[in-house]
C-alpha cells in the first residue's frame, strides 16, 4: 500500500517529508490487516449490502488520500481534467502505487456510453480470500472499489463503482472486475468541453 | 506598505476548512468579512475554469475593485484561494506571480500532510495549529 | 403630485414583491413580467433562475419609489432591443384600489407588442411615410409600459427610446365617479410628460350615467363598459392597436419636420456653458448626424429597421467626420438593435461575431467620448456600462460565460467610478442578474448583497425593506434560507443522512447544518437580513432571522451576543399577533430520547384469524432473530413497531437542549402530529443557561389509523414554531463527524445517545384492559422453603371492551413452584365486562433456597418483615393474555378486517422463600433391642401373620417397630434425619412412610409417625425406621454376581460393578421415594422437607443392610414337653428359668436364601459381665448337648432346631447367643457379606438373646 | 497408486477442521473422521506424557502396517496429518508446505472462524495442487 | 489360535543395526493390559507413577491400534472405532517416533505385547521385538513357576537376556567386555531342563559375570500350562 513513513520520528506530521518513499508493507502483513477490517465491518452490519457499502467507505478515504499524493508525488501538480486521463490515471499510476502492479486491462463499456472496467486477474486484496457461498456474488474488491470512487469522486467524476466476480473460462478462479458508471452530469461536462 | 491579503482553504462541497488573514494590514473585521464574500463569489467562476485547465496554478482569476483572487485547484478540487490587493501586485508583478505560485504549493504539501493523516476527516476543517503557524510563516515568506 | 403617485406605486409594487414572495417564484414572474411586458425578461424566466428576476422587481420599486433623486442615467433591464421599444407611462387616475389597478395594468402588459399588420386600420396616411422600408407583415411595434411613470430624463434626446411617447391613465369608475374631474386628473397628470405624443384614460367599468355622458369627454377618454374578460381584452387590444397606430403616425410627422427642421440636439455631456463661437459651429457641424441619428431611433421606434439603418449609416459617417465620437457610439448601438431587427429571427454566429465587434467599437467610443472638463457632472461612463450590459445580455450563455464574467467585471469596474449612486445600484443589480442568467449564483449573491448594502446606507423603511428583500435573494446562495423558502416536501424527506461520498452528509439536504457551511458568511448575511428586517418594521422576517443564527450558531457568539439575540426575539415577537408560527425553529433543541414500551401489564401483542392460540410464542422479550446474510434493506428491521390504543394515553421521552447563556423558558412544547388522530398535552419547561432535559410529553390517541411524528410545536420567544427531529439528528451527525462546530447536547453535557428513529406507530381501536393484583398483602408471599399455600389473584377489566379470551401461562424462574392455577375460574368469568372482577386461585410451593441466596435471605430475613421484600428475579411471573372481541363494532370500518390486537398482563407472583425448617443431616442408625428367650416367638410367628393380614387390633406404634419374624430380635435401623429450625416460628415434622405392599392394593397405606415439634432455634432429630423395607427373601436376583468366576476379568468385573452402582441407587431411590418428612407451622402453613439426596448420601453405604435380610436368622427358645407346650400357647406367660435346673432350650437356624447353606452352628453364652460362661475356667453355666462346631445342612427357607440344654449355677441375666461359619458359600452370600477375596469364610452371627434366671430360694 | 491416502487437519482442541480423502479404498464416514480425529488429538498429547525424556512434541510418525502417518503440529496446536503409502518420503516437507498454505488462505480469509471446519475454496484449490505435485514427484521417483 | 510351545526354536539374535542405538524402556503386556514386564535403563523424566505410567502405555497402544485398524486404507470395510480387537486383526502398527523417542511394537497372535523404546534414530526393530517375544515363549511361558497374567517376576534368566540384549548393543557402542569364563561353570550348575536352551542362549550372547546369582531359583516340578492360559 501506501509507503509507511520513515523510521525517523517527527515531532510533527507536517515536518515528514512527502518524497517518493518507495516503502513497501509486508503482503502478509497487509492481507492480515484486511483481512480484521472485513471480520470488524461483519460484526457490525447484517447483510451484504451494508457490508459491502462499509468496505466501500473505507476505500473512500484511502481514495482520498491517495489522489492528492499521487498527482502531487507522481504527476507532477497536474490535475487530471478529462475523463480517460483520470481513468488512466486509476488504471496506471494509482495501481502501481497501491498493488505494485499496473491493473490487467481497462475498458470501455460495450453497451453503455458511460460505463468503464478495470479488470484485475486476482486483486490483491482478494489473494488469500475466499467467499463462502452463502454470501453469493460478494466481492471483498468492494474495497478497491471504494479507492477508485475515492479517487474518481474527488477529482470531480462522481461514479458509482462496484466490484464484480467475472468468470473467465478456463480458469477456475473468476477474474475481479471493477465497474466505473459515471454520472451524466461528467458526461455532459466531456461533452461540453469536446 | 501595508498589504492586506486573505488566505482561504475551500474544501470540495465549497465550504472554508482553513481561513487566514496573512496581510500585513491592520485586520479590519468588516474587511475580512468582504475578503470572504469576493473569494466566496470567485468560486463561481473557479468551478467553470478549474475544467478548462489542468494546471492547478489559476492566477487572477477574478478581482472585485482592486482586490484580485488567484486560485490553486488541487487534484481533489480542494480550493486554496487567495485575496491580494493589485497594489501590492503591482508594485512587484514580475515576481509576486511565481511567489504566489511557490506559496500555494507549499501549503499544497502541507495540506497533503494533513490529509495523510488518518484522524483527519477529509472535507473537515483543518485545526492543526502546525499548520497554521507554518501557512503564516510561508505567507510571510513569499508574498 | 407625482410624489404621491409615485410613491403608491410603489407601495403597490412592493405589495406586488411581498405577494410574489409567498407564491412560488415562477407564478409572480409571469406577473411581473405580464406587468412590465419586456422580453429580455421573459427569456431570463426561461433559461434560469427566480433569484434574477427579483432585481427587476425592485429596480421598478426603486426606480419608481424615488428613493434617490431622479438623475439615474443607467436604466434597469436594458438589452440591444432597448432602443426600439416605445415608452407608455400608465398612471392611476383618480382614486382606485391597489389591486383593481394591478389588475387592469396587467392587462395592458399582455399588449406589448402590437404587429404592424393588425394597425392598418387604423393607420391612414397622411403624406409619404419617411419609413419607406416599413414591414407592414411582419413588423411590429413593441410597448414599455411604465407604471408610475419616470420624470424626464435629460438623455431623451440622445436615445429618443427614453422619451415616454404615450402616457396612459387607468381609473375605476365606481371609486370615481366624476369623469370630469378625472379628465382633469388625467390632463394634469399628462403634463408631466411634454414628450407624450399619445393620451389616453382607460376608465374601467363605467355606471350607464357615465357612460352616457363618458362619450362626449373627447377621444381622450375611453371607457371599458364592463364585460366579461374576454370582450374587455378585445376592446383593450382596438385600443392599444389604435393608439399603436396613431403613435406611428406621429413619429412619420416627427421624422418629416425633424428632417425639415434645425433643431440642435444636445446632451448634457455637450458643455452647458453659453454657446462659445466655436461651440456653435462644432454643434452646427455635428447637428446633422445627431439629427440623423435621431431619424434612426425613431425609425427603430416605428419599427422598420431597414431605415434605420440607412439613417444610422449616414449618420455614423457624419459623426465620425466631426468626432463626435459619442454619438457615433449611439449610432453604432442603433445599428446593431436594427441589425437584429432585421435578422433576430435566427441568432446565427455570424451575427454574433458581428454584433460583438460592433459593440466593443461601441464601448471604446463611450470610453473615448469621455470628456475631462465636466467629468465631475456627467460622464459617458453610465452608457459604456450600459452597453457592456447589453452586450453582456446579449452574449448571456453558459457556453460564452467567460467573455460575459469578463464584460461584468470590467463593468463592475466601473462602478466606483459611477458618480450616481443609483447608476451603481442599478449596475450592480444587472450584474446580479446576468450572472444569475450565466448560473453563478454565487456572482450573482454576491452583488445583490452589494444592492442591499447600498440600500442599508439609506437610513429609510422603504430602503429597508428593500435590502431585506433582496438579501432574501441571497439566502439560498448563501444557504441561510428559510424553511419558509423551502418546499414542505424537501423539509419532510430530503433532510438525512445519504452516505454518498464516503458515509459524509451531502452538504445541499442537511439545512439544519448552517454552520457546517461558510459561517462566517452566513452569519454576516443573517445579521444583516436582522438588521434590515428591524428597520423596515418586519417582525417576522426579524424573529425568523434572529432563529437562525441564534440556533445555527451559538457557538460563535458571545454569551451577550446571545443575550442580545434573544431580546431581538422577544422584542419582535412582542410586535406579532400571539399564535404566530414561523418556519424557521429558535430554541430549544429538540430530540426524540426514547418511546417509553408499555408497562408490563398492557402488553400489546398481535393475533391473526389463523391461530386460536396466538398468544404462544409471544414471549416477554424474544430474541430478536434475523438472517445474517440477506441480501436486502435493514431499515425496516431497524424500524420498531409501535401501537397505540385509543383513549389510552401514551409518553413520548424527548430531551431538550439550551446551550446558550441565558435562562430559556418555553412557554409550551407539545407532539406535533400531522395526521390529527392524536392531541398533544402541552407542558412548558425551563431550561436554565447550558442545560439539557429529559421530559416526557404526553398525549392521547383519538382515532384508529397510522400516527405520524415529524417532531414538537415549540412556544417559545412568543413564537410557534415546528421543530423536526430529523433535523437534530442530522445536526449530530454532523457533529459525530466534525462538519458541525459543536453537539448542542454535548455541551450540555448531555450523554451520548443514539439517534432513535421515529417508529411506525399505528392506533388500533380500544381494547380491554387487565389489571391485577394479589388479594389480600399486594407485597410480596413469604414463605418458608417447601411451603405450600393458596393465594387468591383478582383481575378485573379496566378498559371499555370485554374480554372474550383469555389464557394463563407461567413465565420466569421456579414455575414449577406453580402447583395449580384456576384457570377455569377465569375461563367461567368470560367474557369479562368492563369494570367486572374475576379472582383465580393459585398455589404455590416455596422452593428451595440455593446455598448461594441463603445466606443473603438470611442477612434479609431480619428485615424482611419490616422492608417491603425485593421482588428478586427468581419468582415466577403469571401470563395472562387477553383479547377483546373478534370484530370491534363502532370502530372505524376500515380497522374491521384487522384483527384487533390481544394484550398480555404480566403478573409476577414476587414470592419471598424464607429460609425454613432446614436440614442438617442425616445419618443410618442401626440398633437392636435384645429379645428375651421364649417370650418373643408367638407374637413373633403372628408378626408374620400380621404383615400381609392388617388387623386394626395391633397400634401403629409397634407396627412401626416391627419385629423382623424371623430373628428374634428388635433389630432397627433407622434413618436419622437431624433438622434445626433457624426461623422463628414452631415447626412440626411428621414423617410418613408408605410400603410397597400397601401400594400394591390401596395407593393411600401409609402412615405416620408422632409429630416431632421443633421449636425455635432449636435442632431436633427425627427418627424413620427401614425395617419395612426389608426383603423377605436374600437371593441373587437383587445383587448381580459376576458369573464368570475367574479373578482376573478386569474389565467385565468393572462393567458389572457398575451396573450393581445403577441397581443400588435405583433401589435406594424408591426406598428414599416413600418416605415423606411434611412440617406444619404455626401460621397454618405447612410444607415438605426435602430430603432426598441427604438420605441417599446416608443410605448409600448400607443399603444392602437395609434392604436385605441376613442370610441366616437365629432364634432360641425354650422347650417345655408337648402338652406344656400346648397349654402354653394359650396362656402366654413367661416361664421364669430358674437356677440349678436344667433348662431345654433350641436353637433355631432359618436359612433365608434360595439354597440351603452348610455351616458350623456354635453357641455361646454370657453373663451381665460379657464373660463367657460356657468354656473358660469359672464357668457359671453347666450344659449337655453340643454348644459348638456341629456340622448343619439347613435347606433353603426352611429352619431346622438344634435343641440343648443349660444348667445356671447362679441367677441373673444371661445372654445367648449363636453363630455360625458358613463353609464354601455362595457368590450371594459373599456378596451380601461383602467379602472380597473368594476364600475367607464367612461367619455369621446371630442376634443376642436374654435370659434371666431366677434364683431358688 | 496414490502416495497419499488422506489429510487431516485438527483444531487446537482436536476436533476436526479438515478432512480431504485421496486413497481409493475405504471410504469413511465423517463420524469415524471426527472420531479418529479426536482420538490422534488424544494419543498425540499421551504419547508425548510418556517421553522419556524432557521436550517431548507428539508423535511424528506412524508406521503401521499398510500405511504412515505423519503429522506435523504447529505452535498454535493445529496438527495436520496426512495418511500415506508405506515408505513415502518427504511429507514433512508436504506437510509444511500445507500449513504455509493454511496460514495463507485460511488464516487470511475473514470469513474463516478460527477453530471452525474449513470451507476455503483458495485453499481447496491450492492444496489439491500441492497434492498433485507432490504425486508427480512421486510417480517420478 | 496358534502355540508356541515348540522348544526347537533356534533364536538367532538380530545383528542391530543401527549404531547409535539406545533404548530408554521396554514394556511386556498381556492382552489384558496387566504390565508383564516393565525395565527401563534410561529415563530422566518420569511424570507418572508406574501403574499410571503402564495404563498410559497400554491405553495408548490400544488405541492407537484401533486407530489404524480404522485408518488402513487398504481394507475397504473396516470394524467400528473403539471395539477392542482380537490380536492380529485389523491393520496394527509397529512404530512410531517423536522427536524424544521411538517406540517399537509388537503384538503376539496370544495378545501379548511387547513394546520397546528407544532413541528417535533407532532403525527397525521388529526383528528384536520378536526375538524378545521368542525369548518370552522360551522362558516364561515354558517356565513352571510362572503363572500367566502375574508380573514376571521368577524368571530372572529370560528378562536378563533380553536385558542382555541390550547391554549387548549398549556395549557395541563403547568397548567390548572381555567374556568371563566364569560364566560357564555357572550354567553347567544348572538344572537339565534349562540347560539346553540356556546353551542356545549362550550361543546368542556373551554372558558376563554376576548373572548366575540369579539362578538360584528352585524349580518345582508341577507344570503350569501358561500357553493355554492366555
Amino acid at each position: 500500500m501506501i509507503g509507511v513513513g520513515k523510521i525517523k520520528q517527527y515531532t510533527n506530521v507536517l515536518d515528514k517529508p512527502l518524497s517518493k518513499g518507495r516503502q513497501e508493507v509486508s503482503l502478509s502483513g497487509f492481507a492480515y490487516l484486511f483481512s480484521e477490517l472485513v471480520q470488524y465491518n461483519q460484526t457490525q452490519v447484517d447483510n451484504i449490502g451494508e457490508l459491502e457499502k462499509r468496505l466501500e467507505d473505507a476505500g473512500y478515504a484511502v481514495g482520498v488520500r491517495v489522489l492528492e499524493l499521487l498527482c502531487h508525488r507522481e504527476k507532477g501538480n497536474r490535475r487530471e481534467t478529462r475523463l480517460l486521463g483520470i481513468l488512466s490515471f486509476v488504471h496506471s499510476t494509482v495501481w502501481k502505487v497501491l498493488f505494485g502492479k499496473v491493473a490487467d486491462s481497462l475498458e470501455k463499456g460495450t453497451e453503455h456510453e458511460d460505463e468503464y472496467m478495470i479488470s484485475e486477474k486476482e486483486l490483491l486484496v482478494n489473494r488469500f480470500i475466499s467467499v463462502p457461498k452463502d454470501m453469493g456474488s460478494f466481492n471483498c474488491g468492494a474495497f478497491v472499489a471504494g479507492v477508485v470512487r475515492g479517487v474518481l469522486d474527488n477529482a470531480g467524476f462522481p461514479a458509482v463503482v462496484t466490484a464484480h466476480f467475472v468468470p473467465v473460462d478456463g480458469q477456475q478462479r473468476p477474474r475481479t472486475t471493477i465497474l466505473i458508471k459515471f454520472a451524466e452530469e461528467v458526461l455532459r461536462r466531456e461533452a461540453r468541453l469536446g | 506598505m501595508s498589504s492586506t491579503a486573505c488566505f482561504m482553504i475551500i474544501s470540495r462541497n465549497d465550504i472554508p476548512i482553513y481561513e487566514a488573514e496573512v496581510g500585513t494590514a491592520p485586520k479590519k473585521e468588516e474587511a475580512a468579512h468582504q475578503h470572504q464574500f469576493i473569494l466566496h463569489a470567485a468560486l463561481d467562476v473557479v468551478q467553470d475554469l478549474a475544467w478548462t485547465t489542468s494546471a492547478m496554478f489559476l492566477k487572477a482569476i477574478d478581482r472585485f475593485n482592486d482586490l484580485v483572487v488567484s486560485v490553486y485547484v488541487t487534484a481533489g478540487h480542494i480550493l486554496l484561494i487567495f485575496v491580494t490587493h493589485t497594489r501590492l501586485m503591482l508594485l512587484h508583478d514580475s515576481r509576486n506571480d511565481d511567489g504566489i505560485k511557490s506559496f500555494f504549493q507549499d501549503v499544497h504539501e502541507l495540506y497533503i500532510k494533513i490529509l495523510l493523516n488518518p484522524l483527519y476527516l477529509p472535507g473537515s476543517r483543518v485545526t492543526s495549529s502546525h499548520f497554521d503557524t507554518k501557512v503564516r510563516a510561508l505567507a510571510r515568506k513569499y508574498l | 403630485m407625482s410624489k404621491t403617485l409615485t410613491s403608491l406605486a410603489s407601495i403597490l409594487l412592493l405589495s406586488l414583491c411581498v405577494s410574489a414572495f409567498d407564491k412560488g417564484f415562477s407564478s409572480c414572474n409571469c406577473e411581473i413580467e405580464g406587468f412590465f411586458g419586456n422580453r429580455s425578461n421573459v427569456e431570463v424566466k426561461n433559461n434560469t433562475l427566480d433569484c434574477v428576476n427579483y432585481p427587476s422587481v425592485h429596480l421598478r420599486l426603486l426606480l419608481s419609489a424615488v428613493l434617490f433623486p431622479a438623475t439615474a442615467t443607467m436604466e434597469p433591464d436594458v438589452s440591444i432591443d432597448t432602443s426600439s421599444i416605445i415608452r407608455i407611462a400608465v398612471l392611476p387616475i383618480g382614486t382606485i384600489h391597489l389591486h383593481l389597478f394591478r389588475k387592469y395594468a396587467g392587462m395592458l402588459g399582455r399588449h406589448h407588442k402590437i404587429e404592424l399588420s393588425t394597425i392598418t386600420s387604423f393607420y391612414t396616411e397622411h403624406q409619404k411615410s419617411p419609413f419607406s422600408q416599413q414591414p407592414w407583415e411582419s413588423g411590429s411595434l413593441k410597448f414599455k409600459f411604465i407604471v408610475g411613470g419616470s420624470p424626464p430624463s435629460p438623455w431623451e434626446d440622445f436615445q429618443s427610446n427614453r422619451k415616454i411617447h404615450g402616457v396612459i391613465g387607468i381609473c375605476h369608475c365606481p371609486s370615481s365617479p366624476d369623469l370630469d374631474s378625472v379628465v382633469e386628473q388625467f390632463a394634469a397628470a399628462c403634463k408631466g410628460y411634454s414628450s407624450s405624443l399619445v393620451q389616453r384614460c382607460f376608465a374601467f367599468s363605467p355606471g350607464d350615467t357615465q357612460l352616457a355622458d363618458g362619450n362626449n369627454k373627447g377621444n381622450k377618454l375611453v371607457l371599458f363598459p364592463p364585460a366579461d374578460q374576454r370582450t374587455q381584452e378585445i376592446h383593450l387590444q382596438t385600443m392599444m392597436q389604435d393608439i399603436a397606430a396613431s403613435l406611428l403616425m406621429d413619429f412619420e410627422k416627427w421624422v418629416l419636420q425633424a428632417e425639415s427642421g434645425g433643431t440642435i440636439l444636445k446632451t448634457p455631456l455637450d458643455s452647458q456653458a453659453s454657446l462659445s463661437s466655436e461651440e456653435v459651429i462644432k454643434a452646427k457641424k455635428r447637428r446633422l448626424g445627431r439629427a440623423q441619428k435621431t431619424i434612426g431611433d425613431y425609425c427603430l421606434l416605428a419599427g422598420s429597421p431597414v431605415d434605420a439603418n440607412a439613417h444610422y449609416s449616414t449618420a455614423l459617417e457624419l459623426a465620425r467626420l466631426t468626432g463626435d465620437y459619442f454619438w457615433y457610439a449611439g449610432a453604432l448601438e442603433g445599428g446593431v438593435c436594427a441589425l437584429l431587427m432585421d435578422k433576430a429571427v435566427q441568432r446565427d454566429p455570424i451575427i454574433e461575431e458581428e454584433v460583438k465587434y460592433r459593440y466593443n467599437s461601441v464601448i471604446l467610443h463611450y470610453r473615448k467620448s469621455f470628456i475631462q472638463d465636466n467629468a465631475q457632472r456627467v460622464s459617458p461612463l453610465s452608457f459604456e456600462l450600459e452597453a457592456t450590459l447589453k452586450l453582456a445580455r446579449f452574449l448571456c450563455r453558459r457556453e460564452l460565460a467567460k467573455e460575459v464574467v469578463e464584460l461584468l467585471t470590467s463593468a463592475a469596474d466601473g462602478a466606483k467610478s459611477l458618480i450616481d449612486a443609483s447608476d451603481r445600484l442599478i449596475l450592480y443589480v444587472e450584474i446580479a442578474r446576468l450572472y444569475g442568467t450565466l448560473g453563478y449564483h454565487r456572482k450573482a449573491a454576491f452583488f445583490s448583497r452589494q444592492v442591499a448594502q447600498l440600500y442599508l446606507q439609506q437610513e429609510n423603511s422603504l430602503a429597508a425593506i428593500s435590502a431585506m428583500q433582496v438579501l432574501a435573494l441571497t439566502t439560498k446562495a448563501y444557504r441561510v434560507q428559510s424553511r419558509a423558502s423551502i418546499p414542505k416536501n424537501a423539509v419532510y424527506n430530503d433532510i438525512g443522512p445519504s452516505t454518498a461520498d464516503g458515509g459524509k452528509m451531502h452538504h445541499h439536504l442537511v439545512v439544519s447544518l448552517f454552520e457546517s457551511q461558510w459561517s462566517t458568511l452566513q452569519m454576516v448575511v443573517l445579521k444583516e437580513i436582522l438588521l434590515s428586517a428591524v428597520r423596515a418594521g418586519d417582525p417576522l422576517a426579524a424573529w425568523s432571522a434572529a432563529a437562525r443564527l441564534l440556533r445555527s450558531y451559538y457557538p460563535l457568539i458571545t454569551p451577550s451576543g446571545q443575550n442580545g439575540l434573544a431580546s431581538a426575539l422577544n422584542n419582535s415577537a412582542e410586535r406579532l399577533p400571539s399564535g404566530t408560527h414561523c418556519a424557521d425553529p429558535a430554541l430549544p433543541f429538540v430530540r426524540l430520547h426514547s418511546f417509553p414500551l408499555h408497562p408490563s401489564q398492557m402488553d400489546i401483542i398481535k393475533r391473526n384469524h389463523g391461530r386460536e392460540d396466538w398468544w404462544a410464542g409471544s414471549a416477554p422479550s424474544g430474541p430478536f432473530i434475523y438472517t445474517p446474510f440477506s441480501k436486502g434493506d435493514s431499515v425496516n428491521s431497524s424500524k420498531q413497531e409501535l401501537v397505540w390504543v385509543v383513549g389510552e394515553p401514551v409518553q413520548v421521552l424527548v430531551e431538550l437542549a439550551n446551550p446558550c447563556g441565558f435562562d430559556l423558558l418555553v412557554n409550551s412544547i407539545y407532539l406535533s402530529v400531522h395526521s390529527g388522530n392524536f392531541d398533544a398535552f402541552p407542558i412548558s419547561v425551563t431550561l436554565p443557561p447550558n442545560s439539557s432535559k429529559v421530559i416526557s410529553l404526553s398525549g392521547i390517541p383519538t382515532k384508529v389509523g397510522p400516527v405520524n411524528i415529524p417532531g414538537c410545536l415549540v412556544h417559545c420567544f412568543g413564537v410557534i414554531t415546528e421543530h423536526f427531529f430529523k433535523d437534530v439528528d442530522n445536526l449530530l451527525l454532523g457533529a459525530a463527524q466534525g462538519l458541525v462546530i459543536s453537539d448542542p447536547f454535548r455541551c450540555c453535557g448531555s450523554g451520548k445517545l443514539k439517534t432513535t428513529t421515529v417508529p411506525n406507530i399505528t392506533v388500533v381501536p380500544s381494547l380491554p384492559l387487565l389489571v391485577s393484583h394479589i388479594v389480600g398483602g399486594d407485597g410480596a408471599v413469604i414463605l418458608y422453603e417447601g411451603e405450600i399455600r393458596d393465594l387468591w389473584i383478582s383481575v378485573a377489566n379496566a378498559g371499555t371492551v370485554p374480554v372474550e379470551q383469555a389464557h394463563i401461562s407461567l413465565s420466569g424462574k421456579n414455575q414449577d413452584s406453580v402447583i395449580s392455577i384456576g384457570y377455569e375460574a377465569l375461563k367461567s368469568a368470560l367474557p369479562l365486562k368492563p369494570g367486572a372482577e374475576v379472582t383465580i386461585p393459585v398455589t404455590l410451593k416455596a422452593w428451595q433456597l440455593g446455598l448461594v441466596d441463603l445466606d443473603n435471605i438470611a442477612s434479609k430475613s431480619t428485615s424482611v418483615k419490616a422492608t417491603r421484600p425485593l421482588k428478586d428475579a427468581s419468582s415466577p411471573m403469571l401470563l395472562i393474555h387477553y383479547a377483546g372481541p373478534v370484530e370491534n363494532h363502532g370502530e372505524s370500518p376500515e380497522s374491521v378486517n384487522a384483527l384487533p390486537p390481544g394484550r398480555r398482563l404480566v403478573t409476577p407472583l414476587n414470592i419471598c422463600v424464607l429460609q425454613g425448617l432446614s436440614f442438617v443431616k442425616a445419618r443410618l442408625l442401626s440398633m437392636e433391642i435384645p429379645a428375651h428367650v421364649g417370650e418373643i416367638t408367638e407374637n413373633a410367628l403372628d408378626g408374620v401373620s400380621a404383615d400381609n393380614s392388617s388387623d386394626s387390633s395391633r397400634h401403629a406404634a409397634d407396627r412401626l417397630v416391627k419385629i423382623d419374624p424371623y430373628r428374634g430380635s428388635w433389630g432397627l435401623r433407622f434413618l436419622e434425619l437431624e433438622l434445626s429450625n433457624p426461623t422463628n416460628v414452631v415447626f412440626e415434622v411428621g414423617v410418613s412412610v408408605q410400603l410397597e405392599n400397601g401400594s400394591i392394593e390401596d395407593n393411600c397405606s401409609e402412615f405416620d409417625y408422632p409429630k416431632t415439634r421443633i421449636d425455635r432455634d432449636y435442632t431436633a432429630r427425627v427418627l424413620i425406621p427401614l425395617e419395612h423395607f426389608k426383603l423377605p427373601v436374600l437371593d441373587g436376583s437383587f445383587l448381580v454376581t459376576n458369573s464368570r468366576s475367574n479373578g482376573d476379568g478386569g474389565k467385565s468385573a468393572s462393567f458389572s460393578e457398575k451396573n450393581k452402582k445403577a441397581e443400588l441407587n435405583a433401589s435406594i431411590k424408591n426406598l428414599i421415594s416413600k418416605i415423606k418428612v411434611r412440617w406444619l407451622s404455626g401460621r397454618n402453613s405447612s410444607g415438605e422437607l426435602h430430603i432426598k439426596d441427604a438420605t441417599q448420601a446416608a443410605l448409600q453405604t448400607s443399603v444392602m443392610d437395609v434392604l436385605l435380610p441376613d442370610p441366616l436368622t437365629f432364634s432360641f427358645r425354650l422347650v417345655k414337653d408337648g402338652l406344656e407346650e400346648v397349654e402354653k400357647k394359650d396362656t402366654p406367660s413367661k416361664g421364669p428359668v430358674l437356677a440349678h435346673d436344667m433348662t431345654p432350650m433350641e436353637v433355631l437356624v432359618r436359612n433365608n436364601t434360595k439354597d440351603s447353606i452348610s455351616m458350623s452352628l456354635s453357641i455361646t453364652c454370657r453373663d451381665v459381665a460379657g464373660e463367657n460362661c460356657i468354656e473358660g475356667t469359672n464357668s457359671a453355666v453347666l450344659w449337655s448337648g453340643a454348644l459348638s462346631g456341629m456340622k448343619v445342612d439347613v435347606p433353603p427357607l426352611e429352619e431346622i432346631k438344634h435343641s440343648f440344654c443349660l444348667y445356671f449355677l447362679v441367677p441373673g441375666e444371661y445372654t445367648l447367643l449363636a453363630a455360625a461359619v458358613i463353609d464354601d458359600p455362595n457368590e450371594i452370600l459373599r456378596a451380601r457379606a461383602r467379602s472380597s477375596s473368594p476364600d475367607e469364610p464367612i461367619f455369621c452371627r446371630g442376634p443376642p438373646y436374654h435370659v434371666r434366671v431366677d434364683g431358688t430360694l | 497408486m496414490a502416495a497419499i491416502y488422506s489429510l487431516y487437519i485438527i483444531n487446537k482442541s482436536g476436533g476436526l477442521i479438515f478432512y480431504k480423502d485421496y486413497g481409493l479404498a475405504g471410504r469413511m464416514d465423517t463420524n469415524d473422521s471426527l472420531r479418529l480425529a479426536s482420538l490422534w488429538h488424544s494419543m498425540h498429547a499421551i504419547s508425548q506424557q510418556l517421553s522419556p525424556i524432557s521436550g517431548c512434541s507428539g508423535i511424528e510418525l506412524l508406521e503401521a502396517d499398510t500405511f504412515d502417518l505423519h503429522c506435523f503440529q504447529s505452535l498454535t496446536g493445529t496438527k495436520f496429518f496426512v495418511v500415506s503409502e508405506p515408505g513415502t518420503q518427504h511429507m514433512e516437507n508436504l506437510l509444511k508446505h500445507i500449513y504455509e498454505l493454511y496460514t495463507d488462505y485460511v488464516l487470511k480469509n475473514p470469513f474463516y472462524e478460527m477453530e471452525m471446519p474449513i470451507r476455503c475454496e483458495l485453499f481447496d484449490i491450492n492444496l489439491s495442487q500441492a497434492i498433485q505435485k507432490d504425486r508427480v514427484a512421486y510417480l517420478g521417483r | 489360535m496358534q502355540f508356541f510351545g515348540s522348544s526347537e526354536i533356534s533364536p538367532s539374535p538380530p545383528l542391530p543395526t543401527a549404531s547409535g542405538n539406545n533404548a530408554h524402556m521396554m514394556y511386556v503386556f498381556n492382552r489384558n493390559g496387566v504390565c508383564l514386564l516393565y525395565r527401563e535403563w534410561n529415563r530422566p523424566l518420569r511424570t507418572l507413577d508406574s501403574n499410571q505410567d503402564h495404563k498410559l502405555m497400554f491405553g495408548l497402544l490400544f488405541s492407537l491400534k484401533s486407530l489404524t485398524a480404522k485408518m488402513d486404507p487398504s481394507s475397504v470395510e473396516k470394524g467400528n472405532l473403539g471395539v477392542p480387537q482380537l490380536p492380529g486383526q485389523g491393520c496394527s502398527f509397529h512404530s512410531f517416533r517423536t522427536n524424544t523417542y521411538k517406540l517399537s511394537f509388537m503384538e503376539s497372535p496370544s495378545g501379548i505385547k511387547i513394546i520397546l523404546v528407544t532413541h528417535p534414530k533407532a532403525s527397525d526393530l521388529r526383528e528384536s521385538l520378536k526375538y524378545i517375544y521368542n525369548l518370552y515363549v522360551e522362558y516364561v511361558v515354558k517356565n513352571p513357576l510362572y503363572t500367566p497374567g502375574t508380573p514376571i517376576k521368577a524368571v530372572r534368566l529370560w528378562e536378563f537376556q533380553s536385558l542382555r540384549l541390550f547391554e549387548g548393543w549398549r556395549r557395541r557402542r563403547t568397548r567390548e567386555r572381555p567374556i568371563k569364563s566364569k560364566g560357564k561353570e555357572a550354567l553347567t550348575k544348572l538344572h537339565p531342563s534349562t540347560t539346553k536352551l540356556d546353551l542356545q542362549i549362550r550361543k546368542a550372547f556373551p554372558i558376563s559375570s554376576g548373572t548366575e546369582v540369579s539362578y538360584s531359583t528352585r524349580l518345582s516340578i508341577n507344570t503350569c500350562e501358561a500357553s493355554d492360559s492366555m
